[in-house]
């Protein structure tokens, strides 16, 4: 099925398991949802559990966070994950703090979906990725799925997970297809090592992971590709199992050069398994600049699988890094 | 010692209660005033002096199921409800027998067992998750109601506009409480809003409001009733707005120079524990020597809860890690 | 070829060229949806059909020294303001020659010449900006104003409130227009919004507002010129509130199957351009030989910048990199 | 002076030196900065340009970025960061990327002052410091002063430099003193190196500036202490050179251990230097929890100088990496 089917799947699955799983968002409801990942909720679940909000994503976010606490199970959707900007405050600063502050006594269960990331033409302000708003709050878990699988199966998860989790969607994935085996289960914290390898640790998230695919099976090296799949837990254990094996490292993102989530990996892993590795660690990422327009540009703007197939080469031929493209091509500010 | 839940209980109906756990108010903030002023309290205090008939009479109307989301300033509305002086106080000292183990402060109140969501500290944090709390309750049927309240200055935060909008248009079982103290921060009313009356903001949702005398524990009673009954019988939101004093500065150790000369003044007229003196002698429930008597003995009252609460262990190092993320859904309400 | 500071002042007074202006969005409109269906376009686009009075309207009451925040519906907003046909054209196909140099896109158009702010693609994003530049205006003592151009589902968010607040107590020379087209995304507004008249929320902040037929110039040119004169005056902010229609659908592919029937024919009995040629033929500006000759024209005026944009070439690498950071002062306004 | 005093002092300075400088926030005028940082300047320049605004983070921080388009030079405050939270939209969308949807038309030169930090027991919804929010902007500048000299000097610079700048000042030194000298320029964008050494290179930030300063005195080594004072862009060059000097790195930050800004140091650098460093590069942190009120755990969130004299003894002497002190306890979830 589709990525966007794999997430009504994952939806209809756990409502039907759990009266207390709700929806709402924006024209999720009677229009199925912009991206079509609600098609049927309402009609299977009526308009009591799945509604149509205004635009109002403080309001919306924010009453997911009181359902939670009163033992409901929302889900909601933030359209592009840029809209949380004007709703960030309910998720981070009130939903993930309130178990803290209740001292245990309340549980905020809720998810909030949002579709993220670039490649679909929509312009500097519908088309980042964003990890970073929600990377570093204790009492958030961010979980990111590349494929239909783990949207399916993450999803499952995140909604009965007892936290607040935040689950982003490339929405370049929504179109695309795989199989999806409805009991497999997937816990979120958890890494998925997709492919073994000797020679080098590839790390991954989201829409990078089938550009790191390709790019390995391109390099025709022996790479371990790793979708990291949750970013708040990250799976430490796994990436540092995968390191400690290759001894290489490389990080693949689709978010900025700087601030971007794979400095995280590569500074973790530095520092505990330094005298491990063969060569520097490094990260593949978007650089410094708003997502253009321009389609050729767009493309430009996320790590190819040249990038990456490059890089790969490099680090496990030479041990050595490449500088990002930008700074090859000397197109950096 | 009775449980907070008691401590709720027991107003009901009993008028001589409501006196006294005004007294227990005053005498609370008066306390933590000074603790602050010594340097035994760090951080920062929000006192609610003058505002005691608005906490006290929103207790008695509400119900023990019923939930609350409120502010920083919330000493008051914590004790009205049931909270006990000793663990308010010890929350504020940053002790383990704190409502929220001494993690929280002065602007966290929390407790299940009577509706005290984790107040805010955020302008507006709480007007969505009441409004959330509320749609719990419609879906699961229950007769419950949430309330959020927050003050005048809060009216012109975003959350407030987005929450009552969604308030209405799904028809929640939700009341909105302004407690309308005159000023935010340093700034008067009039300064930053340009309408006085800031229930008539309610029209701009088509949802019914009520303005009263927040000084008066009878008029905030039948005024709360009103709203709360209407959102019990499911005929949505109401927007309540009580017109009251805040005696104290805004926090620490403001000294409100910023007032009118004569405004504190002719405002401690209708100090709403002189106003409720009156009332309950003219009913004979109260004497002079009563109030003497009734004011000494909370004099005593609130010195042992401090003293209890200085004794009281700090919470341990392991303590800052614990309630981050739950395994377990808390069996929320 | 004209400016597009030319074009907006050729707009003076000539009614004809409010006419044709008109005819030119619609025709460059359908056109853009043409393209969007058959590829040619990426991305997104959202047509203002039926919204071409309020456009064109506006631009005419407005200096070309004041300026307009807008949104991400703006095609139609841009060519009134005097935007080219080209430059628009060339921008939502990402060419270099377009007004963001192709790495904006459709939704993001920009000409500081004739105060044509970018347009943002987030709700609620333009408003606070138009106030800022009102305030800008006020401190430099400036007789220019700022307009706030937004739609009816817009109202429901937190900005909207907090915009108009400000605005109000500041007494700021900003006009907020809502272009009411019934519609936010694929929801009614009815669905979202518990009033009808959302003009009538301007009394939160006891601020004058009006209501006009946004189909009708006449009554465009009359509502905004009361408005805009008010603010120049020193008079402060108004809400005006346009009632208009969407004749397409929210956006790309949207083909708005969720009206009630017979909702679009009573409309359409409303277009703009029909009301307009009414008028113009009454004065004795029109004869129908006439129009369709000024409607061959059009066609044949949009197909040469249709297919001027196709030729042009897009944007470099390097171009990707530019205008992130500058190090001069640009001359703002 | 004080540090809340170098900011009175730089604001002063700017704005007596351009007349385009205009200041407002949440009670700065009237009452001078709920923390003293603006005392004077509504005396010094009246109401026009030194405004109190009523609680809109939203909107005045939107009101900013159009004023600044409009050629004025803003300077607001966000009282604590966390409020940012109910308005990052209008600064990481809006404002950061005005200039390139503008093709470089407009500028948009504001700062954004913010308190953030731990240390004064204001809790976990107003004691972060959340570099985080904005570290991944392209378009926005990120500046942290760590003493009142480089207060002074980069808010200054800030107030110059003609794009948006997030100027975070840690709270807890607002009381701090020091020498400041007026005519001392510091550049965005520039580290300082405040103590020279061959072994190891501090890397530090903000309030951890004094921390690191100690920390390296009481272990007695030779360690090159750097105040990195500009997160975005950060100095690349500056520690570049300074590892490649020593061989060894510790970056010293108060944000959580997960998702803070020092694993952008510690990946880059590693990458670049990976052959020339003797040992694992790490991080000093905060534990991934909320920040505790009380007192003795709220001093035990931020790394301590023992913590870092600790780490700095052991990666000198015995080319190793301590672990985190609450991996060392057991204390980790
Ligand atoms: C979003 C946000 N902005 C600003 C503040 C700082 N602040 C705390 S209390 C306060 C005044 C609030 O006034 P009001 O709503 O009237 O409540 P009161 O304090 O009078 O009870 C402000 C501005 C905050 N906590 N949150
Ligand atoms: C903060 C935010 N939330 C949601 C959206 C998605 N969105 C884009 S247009 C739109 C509908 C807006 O309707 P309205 O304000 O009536 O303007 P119209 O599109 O009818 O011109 C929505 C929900 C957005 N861009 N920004
Ligand atoms: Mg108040
Ligand atoms: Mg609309």
């Amino acid at each position: 099925m589709r990525f966007r089917q794999a997430i009504v799947a994952a939806m209809t699955d756990e409502m039907k398991a759990d009266e207390s799983v709700i929806f709402f968002g924006e024209d999720v409801a009677a229009a199925e949802g912009p991206f079509k990942t609600s098609e049927g909720l309402l009609e299977n679940f009526g308009p009591v559990r799945v509604r149509d909000t205004p635009i109002s994503e403080m309001a919306f976010t924010g009453a997911a966070v009181g359902a939670a606490m009163m033992g409901m199970r929302p889900v909601i959707e933030i359209m592009f994950m840029e809209f949380l900007g004007v709703a960030l405050d309910q998720l981070v600063t009130e939903g993930a703090k309130m178990h803290y502050l209740s001292k245990g006594e309340f549980s905020v269960p809720m998810v909030v979906r949002a579709s993220c990331g670039s490649g679909l033409g929509f312009g500097s302000q519908h088309s980042q990725t964003l990890e970073n708003w929600v990377a570093a709050t204790p009492g958030l878990k961010v979980v990111q799925p590349s494929d239909p699988q783990s949207a399916y199966s993450l999803l499952r998860a995140a909604i009965q997970d007892n936290n607040p989790v935040m689950f982003l969607e490339p929405r370049i994935l929504y179109a695309e297809r795989g199989e999806v085996d409805t009991n497999l289960k997937m816990e979120i914290g958890r890494a998925r090592v997709l492919q073994e390898g000797s020679d080098v640790t590839v790390v991954s998230l989201g829409n990078m992971v089938s550009v790191a695919r390709k790019a390995i099976k391109d390099s025709g090296l022996s790479a371990e590709l790793i979708d990291l799949a949750t970013l708040v837990p990250w799976d430490r254990a796994a990436i540092l199992e995968s390191v400690k094996k290759t001894g290489r490292l490389i990080v693949v993102e689709e978010s900025p050069w700087s601030g971007g989530w794979g400095s995280e990996i590569v500074s973790f892993i530095t520092t505990e398994l330094f005298s491990d590795l063969k060569s520097a660690p490094m990260r593949i990422t978007a650089p410094d600049v708003p997502v253009p327009f321009n389609g050729t540009l767009e493309a430009r703007y996320v790590p190819t699988s040249e990038d990456v197939s490059a890089a790969i080469t490099e680090i496990v031929t030479n041990n050595k890094v490449l500088q990002p493209w930008w700074i090859q091509k000397g197109l950096n500010r | 010692m009775s449980t907070s839940l008691e401590r709720r209980e027991a107003l009901k109906d009993n008028e001589i209660l409501w006196y006294e756990r005004m007294l227990e108010i005053r005498e609370f903030e008066k306390r933590t005033n000074e603790l602050f002023a010594s340097g035994e309290i760090r951080g920062t205090t929000h006192l609610c002096v003058g505002q005691e008939a608005l906490a006290v009479g929103l207790a008695t109307v509400l119900e023990p199921e019923d939930v609350i989301a409120a502010t920083y300033r919330s000493h008051g509305i914590a004790l009205a409800f049931g909270l006990t002086s000793h663990s308010t106080m010890a929350e504020i000292m940053g002790k383990a027998t704190g409502c929220a183990g001494g993690v929280g402060g002065s602007m966290h109140m929390c407790d299940k067992s009577i509706g005290l969501l984790p107040t805010s500290a955020i302008i507006g944090g709480g007007m969505p998750v009441a409004a959330g709390a509320a749609l719990a309750f419609q879906i699961q049927n229950k007769p419950q109601v949430a309330v959020a309240f927050f003050g005048d200055a809060a009216t012109n935060i975003g959350a407030f506009h987005e929450s009552l909008n969604l308030a209405a248009i799904w028809k929640l079982p939700v009341v909105f409480v302004i407690d309308n103290n005159v000023y935010g921060e340093y700034s008067r009313i009039n300064l930053t809003t340009p309408i006085e009356d800031l229930h008539l903001r309610a029209a701009s949702y088509d949802m019914p409001s009520i303005k009263v005398d927040g000084m008066d524990i009878y008029a905030v009673q039948e005024a709360m009733t009103q709203a709360v009954d209407g959102a019990r019988r499911g005929e949505g939101p109401t927007l309540v707005e009580a017109k009251t004093y805040r005696f104290s500065g805004h926090s620490r150790a403001d000294q409100a120079l910023y007032r009118p000369a004569g405004e504190l003044e002719m405002w401690q007229k209708k100090d709403p524990i002189l106003l409720t003196e009156q009332a309950l002698t003219k009913k004979g429930l109260l004497s002079e020597a009563k109030i003497l008597d009734m004011k000494a003995a909370m004099v005593e009252f609130i010195d042992q809860a401090i003293n209890q609460a200085r004794l009281d262990p700090e919470p341990g190092l392991e303590q800052m890690f614990e309630n981050i993320y739950t395994a377990a859904k808390a069996s929320n309400a």
